[in-house]
């Protein structure tokens, strides 16, 4: 489905991303696990066409900052030089990380942004599909985003990548700073979400919860791919077991 | 280990435009113990750090330091009494070069004084910090700008910011988070030698298996409210943080 | 795209480099001086409508004048060149340096003779002839009022190169309480509310008017006056209704005094309005308010945008100002500045003959020696160097006061002398 | 006398809120501090004046094409100017005076500074209410002014555009993650003010004469009242909007006009000295309960 | 671009070596480092010594320019603290009043009244913004935006200080070398001293106060007492800046709260770059000249300055000193993707 070949970004001189290359089949469920600052944001922000914003607003400011090489293949079309909305129109929509949401706009008006680029009317049902999937904001549907707790305002962010009616959806570090209780609902979701023919892209850096749902996962330091493999394999696999599975 | 009073929170509470962020909160800390202070996102973990170090000021309540009412003080002043605290987010500053980060608390009251009043030289003093937290002197590391570190490293200067201040209490808001397990291993230890120093310890965190590594007791909150207090296995096992924060997930050997 | 970038930022500096250059070069070309000309110096708000105005009023004198052979110095003729600066004085918040700046540039640059028009803003004035003093230039102004001015050429000598042609605010002061007595003599009016504009002259101006109404046995209802830019009366206009204010004398200067006009008709306050309202001065300004300032009483500064009968050379001031800039300019010809503008052209080109020199100290001699007849009305300067105004067109020069009737004609009603109708009340007075 | 200063204190505080409106929507929406605001609110009045002297057209269509008009231009301002320097806020600030200065002093330099130049009443004659009189058109500013309000709030709240907006305005990444196009959502945020500021400019300006130095002024009234009223807060702006207009009212009716200036100003260093963040601007208190 | 290549900047060698004082050994390094000052100064020492070229105008254009280049420093002194302020002229008119008022009612002479004007001024406006200190950005700006409108409103509304008229007439200075070689002698000591105050660990403080005050607060330091001593630094040469220029012109009056006195500096500092007070003062020479050399443009003036204006906002973002001086220590190559990657 997607297919990332020798990816390569540049922050002015720092490389963030060294000749990336992963692939992403449809239906799976595929995680990317680093430490912080091994490239996962950058990569996510890349395939989300964030980078290529960032890189535009710095251009006009003068000056040569972010270098963008590689090729990004999405359902056969290179896709690496498109905007963020041209992007989510062929169904690729990311999840950010620290979930930030529309804080001062309802839970509602968050879920209707969602369904920004759609042209049918049936955003409701999609809605109502959030809904179900997290019931904690159908009760919550009228407050204000920034007064959620933090792992419900992941649940409205993975909600509105939702109502996008997405083909792939980018979930960039999802159980950060969550509370373990949280943290299994969000695994649970996930997997709810896999279940209804969705392609999931998920980048953690604390893997154990994680894990038991991934189709296939790639450990990335330094913005290279080091390990690839079935989530056995890389639980299996005693380096990196130490470094990111706990002890 | 001394058995004093250092820090006594009484009936702490403090209210946003009607949200009660923290709300009646008390507990005691011996000098040279460490607390934990666990809870869900948002249940107030982060105000009452806040609280205690003056970022905040509360609606209610009292605390007390080694017998000194500290309610309501600025910061700066909560600082000179000797409690150092440091950031969920590490943002140093990121243009001025790694070392220079510690000339800021260096250059605080309360540094001067430990160092007799005598300027000293800060420069020298700021890489010795920066060596006791695992920089290396003659790496390039600490002298590069700040901005160009990597996490564990942001997070091992934030831990070298509150220690260039000498303090008897250090309060760590989420130091594990973000940091991979090895980077976790290696700052394990120097978090027991800050103990062996006879330093009292606040310690907010998410990771609790790590977490109950350092700790002897921890405070659950929940809603600003405190739910549950003590040792790490009388924590787990309590119904109610169960129900709220820990789910099913079952943390045994910690 | 990067080229791209990169020659717009040198386009940039190539462009701030060769107007560099170009100001500095134009420095020496000016400096190139023709002696053959009398070289009038006008550095005044150009952008402002008084400012504006004199300066057309001066270029038409200076036109009129070298139509006719030029200045004769020590007995050859000379013709009359204009140069101008703008001050931007009017403009709210530009520093006092700036627009002295502007007046030093003229000075050393283009070595004016005389001054003429000068300083829109009374601290401007005031703080130029520091300036003045220091080059010695003759100079004669014509739009601030301030008193201080004479107070501070009565001091010192070293201010006596200046010189002023409009009206000062004292006089301004005899002018509308001339006219008040006038209104209490006829109508028998004696509440009055007086709002004014919050700068020098025009509250200072209110502050006599007030000290002469409680000392003429009139009921003073209120004071008030408005920072410049305020766009809502209704405080005091409600006031004045409250208190059964029978005249209202507002004096402003600044656009938005035309709200105050249209607010008050709007609120229905039965008051005369009599006073000084320069957007309401012009000819032209009965189509702009769409008939809404009948009624008013409003006073010409100096006459000269007003022709009079009574003086023949405002009347033939005005033809030919129509003549020279169209009917339509002459319709919008503000109430203050022009007239003493272009008498004071003439009252130079006199000095200099008498004196049959440019040297400043002769001319200043001469200066004080004037006495002619002009477009304002017969010129004479006090010891104080300040052009007298009184009510009678032969002895002195005159400010008129005028009241718009309809179909839209102004009716000058005061000073008697002058006037060409009878003062009345407007339909809204019952 | 207090009949007086209830209706005019409600006049002046709906005139400001026309005023600043168009300032305080472009900066709630994307974060433009738009200082060329009185350069186009003048430049609506100069518009329309121009488009009936000169071509002779109705009041009413001259009014529709001016906002239109000046609604595009504040669209190109944001592609030409502010979009190269966006995110650098002084530079921002910067550009866009310059702008404003230019247009305002382009009138001046083109001789627009005689007393000739207004625009018509909607409707002449005035009416009393409570024995006050008031004339139709401070009455059309209260309706328009508060009808405007209402309708603006339907648009942010329950239009897709109008969320779309406020989306931006509040997180521009995850707005662009999901398909809302940041520099589209600006230059609209950015068209919008500047057509609001045209519809002030016709709805006010009939009151008085158009005069260049209005639009300095104007510009320093918007930016006073949106910052005393919490930015991004249209609550705010509301408030701190009924708080000055009847302030200068009540002052220059029992204290004299001469005051209003002073108290207005003194206001708002009180408030910001209270309030830090402005009347309504609570949102970075909770911030740091999470 | 061509494909595969991106663009890499880099210190030139002759910096990177230079960067380290001690590594300084032959003349061209020497001259690397130094000249680029000295030309500054050496040009502005030789300034007054021209008047036969400059003429007596230029001379007092450079006056001016001073004064702004002075308020464009403290702008950015305060800036460099975190504290974004939109009125300068809260500080130039302080200045402006004390000495009128002393040279005024007191008779002093400009040589004590001057430093005591400075002196005084500034700790007025220390005490006037001391509790609105804890503001900050935008807020901060409208404060001190409205401080000097509200002087300004107080002066006419209760007449003192001389009311609208002003205070004329005041001692004059010695004559226009003296002030020209005062004023230069204050701007270069301003500048210079300023940049080496910011690199001190003081200037670290200020610095870090404006980047993360949490964490400043965090490391034990009293951040209000700070921003009011750097209140204090800055606004001394700004309300000096404002007792020279009123005896210069030998007037005080409500002008001196003049808006034009908080743009023109914040435009300055904008066009030459913020941070670097090199710039402040780089963009002071550029802004006021050009503003006097479009003088001859009449009424025409204001517009093309605001154009010449927008068109350095947005060309040169950064700004135009910080442009130059990239130039200066940089130079950017392209290179070969691959070859980075190691």
């Amino acid at each position: 489905m997607l297919k990332i070949n020798n990816l390569t970004v540049f922050y002015e001189n720092a490389i963030a991303l060294n000749d990336l290359s992963l692939e992403i089949g449809k239906g799976e469920v595929v995680g990317v696990f680093g430490s912080n600052s091994a490239g996962k944001t950058t990569l996510m922000n890349t395939v989300a066409g964030l980078t290529l914003h960032m890189k535009h607003r710095e251009q006009r400011k003068g000056g040569e900052r972010i270098t963008i090489i590689g090729e990004l293949n999405f359902e056969g079309e290179n896709i690496i030089d498109t905007k963020p909305s041209y992007r989510v129109k062929k169904g690729i929509v990311l999840c950010r990380e620290r979930h930030p949401v529309f804080r001062d706009c309802s839970v509602q008006e968050n879920l209707k942004l969602g369904g920004y680029l759609r042209k049918d009317s049936n955003l409701g049902e999609s809605i109502e599909f959030v809904y179900k999937l997290f019931p904690n904001l159908k009760r919550l549907s009228l407050k204000k985003a920034g007064m959620l707790s933090g792992g419900e305002q992941e649940m409205l962010t993975i909600g509105m990548a939702l109502v996008a009616q997405p083909k792939l959806i980018l979930m960039d570090e999802p159980l950060l700073g969550l509370s373990p209780l949280m943290q299994e609902e969000v695994v649970r979701a996930v997997r709810e979400i896999s279940k209804q023919g969705v392609t999931i892209l998920l980048s953690e850096q604390y893997a154990r919860p994680i894990m038991p749902i991934v189709d296939r996962g790639y450990v990335i330091e330094n913005g290279t791919q080091i390990v690839s493999g079935t989530g056995e394999e890389l639980m299996d696999n005693p380096e990196v077991k130490a470094a990111y599975f706990g002890m | 280990m001394s058995q004093d009073l250092i820090l006594k929170v009484s009936n702490l509470a403090k209210n946003f435009g009607g949200v009660k962020a923290v709300n009646d909160v008390s507990f005691e800390l011996q000098e040279g113990e460490a607390l934990g202070v666990i809870g869900p996102n948002g249940s107030g973990k982060s105000t009452l750090i806040n609280l205690i170090t003056g970022f905040v000021k509360p609606s209610g309540g009292r605390i007390i330091y080694r017998g000194e009412n500290i309610t309501g003080l600025p910061p700066y002043k909560i600082v000179s009494l000797g409690i150092a605290r440091s950031f969920q987010m590490a943002k140093p500053f990121y243009n001025i070069p790694v070392f220079k980060n510690l000339i800021i608390p260096l250059y605080s009251s309360r540094a001067r004084k430990l160092k007799g009043g005598a300027y000293g030289d800060r420069d020298e003093a700021a890489i010795h910090f920066l060596e006791d937290v695992g920089f290396e002197r003659d790496s390039q590391v600490p002298y590069k700008a700040a901005g160009a570190l990597p996490h564990g490293y942001l997070k091992r200067l934030e831990l070298a910011r509150c220690l260039t201040l000498e303090p008897d209490l250090i309060i760590l808001d989420e130091l594990f988070s973000g940091m991979s397990m090895s980077e976790i291993a290696s700052i394990l230890p120097l978090l027991a030698k800050i103990r062996e120093e006879g330093k009292t310890l606040i310690m907010v965190e998410h990771r609790l298996r790590e977490l109950f590594r350092v700790v002897d007791k921890a405070i659950v909150l929940n809603f600003g409210g405190k739910i549950a207090e003590g040792t790490s296995g009388e924590v787990m096992d309590n119904e109610e943080v169960r129900k709220a924060y820990l789910g099913s997930e079952v943390l045994s050997g910690a | 795209m990067k080229k791209k970038a990169i020659t717009f930022k040198f386009l940039a500096l190539a462009i701030l480099f060769l107007l560099m250059v170009t100001g500095c070069g134009s420095n020496d070309e000016a400096s190139i001086d023709d002696v053959s000309t009398i070289v009038l110096g006008v550095p005044t708000a150009l952008g402002s409508i008084e400012g504006a105005d004199s300066l057309k009023a001066v270029e038409l004198a200076v036109e009129e004048i070298n139509n006719a052979g030029g200045v004769s110095v020590d007995g050859e003729k000379r013709p009359l060149e204009v140069v101008s600066i703008d001050t931007r004085e009017h403009e709210p918040g530009l520093p006092v340096h700036d627009a002295l700046a502007a007046l030093e540039k003229m000075i050393v640059e283009k070595k004016p003779d005389a001054i003429v028009v000068g300083s829109f803003r009374s601290e401007v004035l005031l703080s130029a002839m520091d300036l003045i003093a220091k080059y010695k230039i003759p100079y004669i102004c014509t739009i601030a009022m301030t008193p201080d001015f004479q107070k501070k050429v009565s001091e010192s000598a070293d201010y006596k190169y200046m010189f002023r042609m409009g009206l000062n605010s004292p006089y301004l002061v005899n002018y509308l309480s001339d006219t008040m007595a006038f209104i209490n003599q006829k109508f028998d009016f004696n509440k009055v509310y007086i709002v004014t504009q919050d700068v020098l002259w025009a509250k200072g101006t209110g502050t006599g008017l007030e000290k002469w109404f409680q000392a003429n046995g009139w009921d003073v209802v209120g004071f008030d006056s408005y920072p410049t830019g305020a766009s809502d009366f209704s405080s005091t206009l409600g006031n004045a209704r409250a208190g059964n204010a029978q005249v209202i004398v507002p004096i402003f200067d600044m656009p938005q005094s035309g709200i105050l006009l249209k607010q008050a008709r709007a609120m229905q306050v039965p008051a005369l309005m009599a006073g000084f309202i320069s957007p309401a001065a012009s000819d032209s300004a009965w189509q702009t308010f769409e008939g809404e300032v009948e009624g008013l009483v409003n006073l010409v500064f100096e006459i000269g945008p007003i022709p009079l009968q009574a003086v023949p050379k405002s009347v033939e001031f005005n033809a030919n100002y129509g003549k020279k800039y169209g009917e339509e300019t002459l319709a919008k010809l503000s109430g203050h500045g022009p007239g003493p503008a272009y008498d004071s052209i003439y009252v130079l080109a006199d000095a200099i003959e008498r004196a049959g020199t440019l040297e400043s100290e002769a001319l200043v001699t001469a200066l004080e020696g004037t006495d002619m007849d002009g477009v304002i009305g017969k010129i004479k300067f006090t010891n104080d160097h300040q052009v007298i105004y009184g009510l009678d067109p032969k002895e002195t020069a005159i400010g008129a006061v005028f009241q718009w009737k309809t179909p839209g004609v102004r009716v000058p009603v005061f000073p008697e002398v002058a006037a060409e109708g009878e003062i009345e009340l407007p339909p809204y007075i019952k | 006398m207090i009949e007086t200063v209830l209706i005019y204190g409600l006049v002046n505080s709906v005139t400001l809120i026309l005023t600043a409106i168009g300032f305080s929507l472009t900066f709630g929406l994307s974060g433009i501090a738009n200082f060329s605001h009185g350069g186009l609110y003048i430049l609506s009045g100069y518009s329309a004046w121009m488009m009936m002297h000169y071509i002779g057209l109705p009041f009413a269509l001259a009014a529709v094409l001016t906002v239109i008009q000046v609604g595009i231009l504040g669209g190109l301002i944001y592609r030409a100017v502010i979009m190269p320097v966006r995110g650098i806020v002084l530079s921002e600030v910067v550009a866009t005076f310059a702008v404003g200065v230019a247009i305002l002093e382009f009138f001046r330099w083109r001789g627009f500074v005689t007393y000739d130049f207004n625009l018509p009443l909607f409707i002449k004659g005035s009416i009393g209410i409570a024995g006050v009189f008031i004339d139709y058109q401070r009455l059309f500013i209260i309706g328009i002014g508060l009808m405007l309000a209402v309708i603006l709030w339907f648009f942010t709240h329950h239009t897709r555009i109008g969320l779309a907006l406020r989306g931006m305005a509040q997180d521009e990444y995850t707005a662009l993650s999901l398909g809302i196009e940041s520099d589209w959502a600006a230059t609209l945020s950015m068209a919008l003010g500047a057509a609001l500021a045209a519809v002030a400019a016709i709805i006010i300006l009939p009151l008085g004469i158009i005069s260049i130095n209005m639009g300095y002024d104007v510009l320093l009234l918007a930016l006073a009242v949106t910052i005393l009223g919490g930015l991004e807060s249209t609550n705010g702006l509301i408030v701190g909007c009924f708080i000055l207009g009847y302030a200068r009212v009540i002052t220059g009716t029992y204290l004299g006009p001469e005051w209003m200036e002073v108290i207005y100003l003194a206001a708002i260093v009180l408030v910001l000295v209270v309030k830090p963040s402005g009347l309504c601007g609570k949102s970075k208190e909770l911030e740091e309960r999470v | 671009m061509k494909k595969g290549y991106r663009k890499e900047r880099l210190d030139r060698g002759i910096k990177a070596r230079t960067d380290d004082i001690f590594a300084i050994c032959s003349p061209r390094e020497i001259a690397y480092i130094a000249l680029p000052r000295f030309i500054v100064i050496g040009a502005l020492l030789m300034f007054p010594l021209l008047a036969v070229l400059t003429g007596i105008y230029w001379q007092n254009v450079l006056i001016i320019t001073c004064t702004i280049a002075l308020l464009a420093l403290s702008w950015d002194l305060l800036a460099s603290a975190g504290l974004v302020s939109l009125g300068q002229a809260l500080f130039f008119g302080a200045g402006a009043y004390v000495t009128g008022f002393l040279s005024h009612h007191y008779g002093w002479p400009p040589i004590l009244s001057v430093p005591a004007a400075t002196v005084t001024g500034a700790l007025l406006c220390t005490m006037l913004l001391y509790p609105v200190l804890r503001l900050r950005g935008i807020y901060f700006g409208l404060i001190t935006f409205a401080m000097p409108l509200l002087m300004m409103r107080i002066v006419e509304a209760t007449k003192i200080l001389g009311g609208t008229e002003g205070l004329s007439g005041l001692a004059p200075l010695p004559g226009m070398k003296v002030e020209l070689y005062v004023i230069i002698t204050v701007t270069l000591v301003c500048v210079f001293g300023f940049r080496r105050l910011i690199d001190t660990d003081y200037g670290l403080v200020l610095r870090a106060i404006r980047d993360n005050d949490r964490a400043v607060m965090a490391g034990g330091i009293n951040i209000q007492w700070y921003k009011t001593q750097a209140v204090f630094i800055a606004a001394l040469p700004a309300t000096f800046a404002g007792a020279f220029l009123t005896h210069h012109y030998q007037f005080v009056g409500m002008p001196a709260f003049a808006l034009e006195y908080s743009i023109l500096p914040l435009t300055s500092v904008i066009i030459g770059g913020t941070g670097s007070f090199a710039g402040a003062m780089l963009g002071a020479f550029i802004l006021v000249p050009l503003s006097e050399v479009l003088r001859a443009f009449g009424t025409l003036r204001v517009v093309i300055y605001c154009l010449i204006l927008l068109v350095f906002a947005i060309g040169l973002p950064e700004g135009i000193f910080h442009y130059i001086q990239r130039k200066y220590y940089q130079f950017e190559r392209l290179v070969p993707v691959e070859e980075i990657k190691k």
